[in-house]
């Protein structure tokens, strides 16, 4: 496979995250099959590239901190807890939909 | 739960008898419902409708923590409480309405916030748990309090146009007993930094959105009771997963439900490995407002 | 509408406040609200929570129509009423606990039923219009007069552990225009045999499950008036699509949206060929009862 | 094809209707591909086959009156309006989730 395919995924922001995002709660991305060591893409990689490609706000310590999502982000691969499908090593799959929601506290 | 001709008396078979008729409830279900006692912390915009319908359902004792009073800012939302109670304990104009839409049933007013010193005297009264509150320094405690006195926990939030609910710790088996349901820690092991939290007075929040979540808790509240699964039985069998029901106003679908994970192997309050105790709690070792950061959210995140 | 400085009292900036700083309200959300009238039909178990959020939001006029009295089999699931109102008429027991949450709207009471005779009177007066009624009879009038007077409808109904709502005639285009929402008769053109149709009397009700079907009702109401849209603009462009959202209390997911048609295009009510008017409406020679049938239910379905 | 073949759809009932089937919301059903004369089967026909071979309760007529689905029953394909999908004639394909909603009317 040639490392220049695409894939087509959905990633979705919600609990107030999506205002990091140009205030769009569900973006519909065109990501490389593979990263530039030609390894299919995972779940990390699409965290990175978010912060770097995706988000224009310039406070990333809202979404990653310390090299990881920041506490109180749950992620979501196909409405499952990543933590179900082995977080951030994940191998992305083509329509996959990838939700991050930031928790609420508020009553 | 006595299995005489006429448990009930005949107001109660009036009042109830339209949800006694729905599969799934019955008599033992309302029986159930009488006996049971649920503990509501937070009198603002999700304890208000929690409140009303776990009263209207005929909960026999219904407790509720607060210590914030009545403002004219919390009534769009906050519908139990109304223009003459402004400045009254929220606690005591909640159960002065509650006592008027159901008068047979016993409620019981705590009037100062939970703390790590009197959540074991307080939770330590009832069967379940609602966490109606507003900080993650009060969601943490009240999931760590929960934990150790096993009882199951209802917990839902909300802000501006969304709303998160999940139940936690049920089956309230004890800590290391890996087919009990998951705590908020096994959900979130970290606090959020304190400069992402922000609060429905900051944030806003529309009324019918707390609305509909703290309408929900009552329904979960009402179905564990209902069901008879406020006591964990036995050592159960495998994990047991939890689910989060996600609301957004205005999304299409507007609720999406989540599978979240079991129990997390090394959590600190529910594992074999915890590191929590009913001393710790009590003793302040574990501070709540550090653990979180104490300062007023800076960013409208 | 004026566009002062502050167009709103000092009083009102604190009792919304926090609703007007989530986005999509703001001041002109809020001054939408003050500004629009919205009727509600039926002061039980939908009625009772979506007049509390709607009052609590400020929407400047709220009229309630029921003829029927408060009783103690209502009161576990229509938590305006308490239980010193029993014997009331519901539409006043409502009120009063209206006006006591927010005294400053305006509160009218319509203390008969819905009749074809009534209806035109009574619905010209409101900008939108909540079904929160417990019959077919009534949902075959209601939508007929929406259609007929331009107004849009939110449309619930809840049984056992299920509930439903549509958001109907939205925009509320004038019969003949395709790009208007479909109504009641677009989705159910022909009515339920009676022998199908069961109330909550006979079917049994869970409070939670139609009091968050009514916490539902109220944010489409707010949704619809804050965002402007209560006047439909011109001709519009192609054809509007309906959902219905459905729950179900012991599902899992519990929450499903339903995708549903747009104006059907021979619907009696709505269509070109539309054979519904005010004065065929006004003048009985469309029998409701007849229509549904007049029997009591005979099934539990 | 050989006319022996099956497909798998679910079929769900709400709003009241589950009870006329044995009380269970969802049925996982396998259905033959072909009908009695080797056409795809439709909607219509599985409305037919429910009737007969699902439902136990013996009040069809809550079901379905004078060959159609009664008034008062939505039928959703795929969470869609069947009237979207060309009603009795759509042709079942597998892992098709039909829903039968009965309207509620109490409050
Ligand atoms: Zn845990
Ligand atoms: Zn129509």
């Amino acid at each position: 496979m040639a490392s220049t395919e695409d894939i087509s995924i959905i990633v979705e922001f919600t609990g107030g995250l999506e205002m990091l995002f140009s205030d769009e709660r569900k973006h519909k991305l065109s990501v490389p099959a593979k990263d530039s060591k030609g390894e299919a893409i995972t779940v990390g990689w699409l965290v990175e590239y978010l912060c770097e490609e995706v988000m224009k706000d310039t406070r990333k310590e809202m979404f990653v901190l310390d090299g990881h999502v920041r506490p109180g982000i749950l992620v979501l691969i196909n409405d499952a807890d990543w933590e179900l499908e082995g977080e951030a090593t994940y191998t992305l799959q083509p329509n996959d939909n990838i939700l991050f929601v930031s928790t609420l506290h508020g009553g | 739960v006595t299995p005489g001709k006429w448990p009930l008396s005949s107001e109660e078979y009036k009042r109830y008898g339209r949800q006694m008729i729905v599969p799934n409830i019955g008599i033992q279900g309302q029986l159930r419902l009488k006996a049971a006692s649920v503990l509501i912390v937070g009198a603002g915009g999700l304890g208000c409708p929690a409140a009303a319908y776990l009263a209207g359902a005929g909960v026999g004792t219904i407790g509720i923590v607060d210590g914030d009073e009545v403002e004219t800012s919390n009534l769009h939302r906050q519908i139990l409480h109304s223009t003459s109670k402004v400045g009254m304990k929220k606690v005591d104009s909640a159960i002065s309405y509650l006592k008027s839409l159901n008068p047979n049933l016993k409620y019981n007013a705590h009037t100062s916030h939970l703390t790590p010193e009197n959540s074991e005297s307080i939770v330590s009264q009832y069967d379940l748990v609602l966490d109606c509150t507003d900080h993650p320094t009060s969601r943490y405690l009240i999931s760590d309090i929960c934990v150790l006195l096993q009882k199951p926990l209802v917990s839902a939030s909300a802000l501006r146009t969304d709303g998160q609910l999940i139940v936690l710790n049920s089956p309230s088996l004890p800590p290391g007993n890996e087919a009990g349901g998951p705590c908020y820690r096994c959900v979130f092991p970290k606090p959020p930094p304190a400069e992402s939290v922000v609060s429905c007075g900051d944030g806003g929040i529309l009324g019918p959105v707390v609305g509909v979540m703290g309408v929900l808790q009552a329904l979960e509240a009402i179905k564990l009771i209902a069901g008879g699964k406020l006591k964990a039985e036995g050592s159960g069998e495998g994990k047991t997963d939890a689910s989060m029901l996600l609301f957004s106003a205005n999304s299409n679908p507007p609720f999406r439900s989540l599978r979240l994970r079991s129990r997390r192997p090394k959590c600190f309050a529910c594992s074999a490995a915890a590191g929590l105790s009913l001393e710790s709690l009590a003793s302040g070792s574990l501070d709540y407002l550090l653990f979180c950061g104490v300062n007023a959210p800076v960013s409208i995140l």
